[in-house]
């Protein structure tokens, strides 16, 4: 037996691995978007792949998302897997009619015969210093569209198990990567890439006992900062990762509810109407008896993404996730 | 000498990216629509050809009649009618080979049960049962398609992938001439065009958009004039002309499947039914308009062209009026009975995974229709 | 002083009255959008505003609503109040990026300088027996986009009321019609149209002290007939009809639910990212104390809108409403 | 007898909708984009605009290079330069009258400035501060826009609605290459031939949408062929020569103006920098390309028109360096300075009417902003 050497990987790495070996794996994998071929993506995630697998596998798409998506359904219908890169979260939106229309539910129209494995991947939330379109969190939407599973790694072996579980799914697939772990680096044995999770299972990150904070994506580095930070303050906080919003794993986090008793829901999308209003009354309603206190939640504000200079006073910090930690009626316990 | 060679060194180049055109094909489409029937060429006709559209152009006249007749039995929820564009539904069909495949509009249940599509199972989704009644698949008919043009990108992406996968497949896609104007007709017009796919794009421009008539709709020449600017050949046809349409777009099939990339057509036809069923075309149109157009009838040329030719005796005409006869009794029979749906259906094809939310929705209604029976059967709830 | 003489109206006879006074009141207000001249609408709402007004203030555009509403932005660039009518809920969608990316922040993109004050109809929901894309409730995707008011009525008076308030407004509104409520009729009085409640105001349509079901638009006659038949069960039952989503009214719904201590939002929209979900959440985070049992749903179903011949089982109805009543754990109080 | 007039009765005709084009605009555009520079029209050309159209050249080439390494210098979060594209953006400044409208691409600073709008506020959104920095109203010249091609609309309708109340108003509308192949440049550009609205589209044909090439973006003969399919005249020019911008942008101009609708120009360009500071050109265009553009940099070739014609001696010559570069001198120093951006202005502009949860959110960030100071302060928490 040989043993590989585990070595550091940044999540753009870790996603090209994924879309090389599923390419490799599965002829009918194809990857398409604007730029994915020749640059390899405005992220580099493509990069090599059209070198690799020729420009009819990774293919530079004319500039247009509603066409990049809607001929991917065509490819789709005649079997492929398509994996369609949107360049940026609000450059998605051209094509939401498709999306809602017929991505979503092809499938449920034809009573299963006409099923839709496409991958949308979706760089999102801010954080990177992106002027106005390219920092938008736009998983609200994508959630409340029946039909769709919406994944978002925060790991590096996530980034990579994730995208091949979402690539292999016959289900289409919002695949949401966190611009700003791009470039994070952790060590990760390429070796065994896809003994993660399944999409559907939230992991614990980080085990406590005096709350947990439920999250996902881009908020989870947050948030196991905020519950290091919390010692200092004297709780013992539980750091749950969503990995995936549709489906949504209702067993792991309310089991850490129920332990933990209190929770705040952290992510950066806009709060009203966004993710945490979900997450917290479908945690109230299953553990509502187990609750010292009202779930909370920490979010962007209800405003369009500001502008790079003003984004650290939008995206929830440690400070504003201990400040609501403080909220959970600790005196109550006392 | 002169002022331009007094100019000297700096004569005026074209910047360097400009290519002057090679391509031979004309860029702009025909002048005026394109005609067969009543002109020399319909000699040319293949009986048998003309005789096979004559027949689903019968059908499909009857076809509409029946199922607007079953929109006030309260039978069907809503009916879109393609009275007047048989021609375009019929020769659509035709065009193609069994190993093609269709993408229907709305309005297009002619041309889907002209694929051999069962004609009740292509009422499923207007008659209120589920959205899509038959198997894309048996016969390569994509599901009808409600949100006008999204159809379109769906046929370049088939065709592009089966090209891609080396299979001889060409995708025909309709839309009408109000959805011209969406975003994804040019989207999709433009990806078939860089990525030569071979697709054919129909446009049935039957004069308007429920009210809206086309002058409103756009101010080109020509619907088919919009090829020019994707660099795709266009061709304007008389829609009501069955062996026109069915000669341009078999000429753009062939072209298609031969590697030369897709083709936009236009045929001009009408709407001779309101919008729908639902619709009162009084409060846009006069009568004289519809009078003019019903004088331009497409079974009425096709039938002139086949008594001339000696192709429409007694024998011939009476099977093709039974057979629609026999294909309306049918529909009325088959469409008189109520369809069965499970409600439990609904949660069933939404995800191939299926989600722990819809499990406990499921489980909901199935509890409650269990307690609906219990109520009905007067058991205690 | 001479009495008026208060007529039955329909909703749809309401609406077109109102945008009549309005374009009358304000020669900025312009009505665009497919069918919306010659024919009136497919829901016969701009009836005679053509013939009125003439085609330029009541204008029948070509068939293309990311058109209509980019156009639409450009005119209230240059001063007009334009009013856009989308012909079904689900042919909205090709507008969604002029929608989210330019109507909902061209102010706030300015500073305040370019306000774009653009009233969007949109009909919505289902129970009319609609083909599929003809019964969708999309108000999830409204909400979660900051920049936009999100109004519906649920009656004759309000649909007049809050529809020009609407178009008065210097913000841009989503105005949702319920289309099953279109035929709804009730005595009003032509001549006291703008005498309700502003946008931003919930209202209580029946008072009660068991529990208090929130809701808004087409399920508001369902929960008043819930409630009637609660009487039955026991269950005194308090009905609050939003009104607008945002703003949320906060103060009425939790004064409501302060008293009488239970709540159950009602819906047809999907419920999973649903208005629900963060109705039930900020419920929960201000009324934590005062709640005896978790905030329940009632909503739609997390499926694509469901054929016709099935759609009754999707709809929340009256029993299922009071099912949920039953769920608030009243064994609690015995 | 010929064959048809055998057939007696039923000869030919159209269907009734069809209608012969009277209009005489020609369809299709020019064949060979159109050039002043270097031709006999050239000495026609007015000295005043030429010396004007140079300045702004010079100025804007001066422009590009200062941005670009502001950005190196951390001070601009991005930028995307236009040099070698100067002719267009000056010349689409310049064909406007001061009460028309421009609707920029994210690419077009320069028209912006040209236009009259502070050279730093042009530049907020670039530097990370607020999304737009310049009053809209005060030039007439909307916000630069990110998302491609959805600016076009919004000059339509401002165009039309411009018209409709009577005011003589031109709206001028810049997109790129790779922005033709959104949904919405297909929209707008039907929306305007429909209306007759007062608005020319002027789209920048620089060979790139950041790495993909023209080809993989279109199959038409050229961009500007794209007009026949809306109905409006399309216009091929050289977008490097800055005569022939401004004269055909010119004329569309004032054909909107008098009320003969919109155009659409296609100016063929090159863009000799990377697509933004932040992208690598090396990966996807080799450099004898970019050479060969260089020899047909627009601020050459007029200066050769200039000389020729007497026009550039060294005093005119010298006012326009020192123009510019005291415009670079001052845009170094304004933008040295970091601007002071108020976060609670975060809450202010969302609505007209402001929101419950947007006040209790402006309370939040306060309180936190207050303790911030506190700690900075070295106080208690
Ligand atoms: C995206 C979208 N917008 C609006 C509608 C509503 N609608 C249904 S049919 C129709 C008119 C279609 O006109 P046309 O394309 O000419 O086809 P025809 O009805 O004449 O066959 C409209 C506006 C729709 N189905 N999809
Ligand atoms: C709707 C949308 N999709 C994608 C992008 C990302 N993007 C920014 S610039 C660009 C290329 C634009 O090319 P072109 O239109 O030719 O303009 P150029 O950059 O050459 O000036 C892309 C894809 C965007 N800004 N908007
Ligand atoms: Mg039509
Ligand atoms: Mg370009």
């Amino acid at each position: 037996m040989t043993t590989v050497a585990v070595k550091p990987a940044t999540m753009a790495q870790a996603l090209t691995r994924a879309l090389r070996d599923a390419m490799t794996a599965d002829p009918s994998v194809h990857v398409m978007g604007e730029d994915v071929g020749t640059l390899g993506g405005v992220f580099r995630v493509t990069d090599g792949l059209a070198k690799e697998f020729g420009e009819t596998r990774c293919t530079d798409t004319p500039l247009a998302e509603a066409g990049i998506l809607g001929t991917a359904v065509g490819m789709a219908m005649y079997g492929l897997r398509p994996v369609v890169e949107m360049q940026f979260d609000a450059f998605a939106y051209p094509a939401f009619e498709q999306l809602i229309s017929h991505v979503s539910r092809m499938r449920n129209r034809t009573r299963g015969r006409m099923p839709l494995p496409i991958t949308v991947r979706v760089p999102y939330g801010g954080g990177i210093g992106g002027v106005e379109h390219h920092s938008d969190s736009s998983e609200a939407y994508y959630m409340a569209t029946p039909g769709l599973h919406v994944v978002t790694p925060a790991t590096v072996a996530d980034a990579y198990g994730l995208l091949r579980r979402a690539i292999a799914s016959d289900d289409p697939v919002v695949f949401l990567e966190p611009k700003r772990l791009y470039w994070s680096k952790d060590t990760w044995n390429p070796e065994h890439p896809t003994d993660v999770e399944p999409i559907g299972r939230a992991v614990v990150r980080r085990t406590g006992r005096s709350a947990t904070l439920i999250t996902y994506g881009p908020s989870v580095p947050v948030c196991l900062e905020a519950a290091e930070a919390a010692h200092a303050e004297g709780w013992d906080l539980e750091v749950v990762d969503l990995r995936s919003l549709v489906p949504f794993d209702d067993e792991t986090v309310c089991a850490s509810v129920r332990r933990t008793g209190r929770a705040v829901v952290v992510h950066e999308s806009g709060g009203f109407g966004g993710p945490g209003g979900e997450i917290a009354a479908r945690v109230t309603e299953r553990c509502f008896h187990h609750l010292e206190a009202p779930v909370l939640r920490v979010a962007g504000f209800d405003i369009p993404y500001p502008p790079p200079m003003l984004e650290r006073h939008h995206l929830p910090g440690v400070d504003r996730i201990l400040d609501a930690v403080a909220r959970l009626q600790w005196e109550a316990e006392g | 000498m002169t002022v331009m060679e007094q100019r000297g060194a700096y004569r005026p180049s074209p910047p360097p990216a400009w290519q002057p055109r090679t391509d031979p094909t004309p860029l702009l489409p025909d002048e005026r629509p394109y005609r067969v029937l009543g002109t020399e060429t319909a000699a040319e006709a293949d009986p048998e050809l003309l005789r096979r559209l004559y027949t689903q152009l019968v059908r499909g006249r009857r076809y509409n009649a029946q199922a607007t007749a079953l929109t006030k039995q309260g039978r069907l929820a809503v009916y879109p009618s393609s009275t007047g564009q048989e021609a375009c539904e019929v020769a659509a069909a035709l065009a193609l080979e069994e190993r093609d495949w269709l993408f229907p509009s709305y309005r297009d249940t002619l041309a889907v049960i002209a694929r051999g599509v069962d004609p009740v199972e292509a009422l499923t989704l207007l008659r209120g049962d589920w959205h899509t009644g038959y198997d894309p698949y048996a016969h390569r008919v994509a599901p009808l398609s409600t949100p006008l043009a999204t159809q379109l990108p769906h046929a370049v992406g088939l065709a592009h992938a089966a090209r891609l996968k080396g299979d001889d497949v060409v995708a025909l896609a309709m839309v009408g001439d109000g959805g011209t104007s969406e975003g994804d007709f040019h989207e999709a017009l433009n990806f078939a065009a860089v990525w030569q796919a071979p697709v054919v794009f129909l446009v049935q421009n039957n004069g308007f958009a429920i009210s809206v008539p086309l002058a409103k709709q756009t101010a080109a020449p020509s619907l088919a004039h919009k090829a020019v600017g994707y660099g795709m050949p266009g061709r304007l046809v008389d829609g009501n002309d069955a062996a026109a349409v069915h000669e341009v777009l078999a000429a753009a099939v062939r072209r298609a499947r031969e590697g030369g990339g897709p083709t936009l057509v236009e045929a001009v036809t009408y709407r001779i039914d309101a919008h729908t069923n639902a619709d009162d075309a009084t409060r846009y149109r006069g009568d004289t308009e519809v009078d003019t157009w019903r004088e331009h009838d497409p079974i009425v040329l096709l039938e002139r062209e086949l008594t001339h030719r000696g192709l429409l005796d007694e024998d011939f005409a009476g099977r093709v009026r039974e057979d629609a006869e026999a294909m309306a009794a049918d529909l009325r029979a088959r469409m008189n009975r109520d369809p069965e749906l499970d409600p439990m259906h609904l949660f069933d094809q939404v995800y191939a995974e299926t989600t722990g939310q819809l499990r406990e929705q499921r489980a909901l209604l199935r509890a409650e229709l269990e307690a609906e029976q219990q109520d009905q059967e007067g058991g205690p709830r």
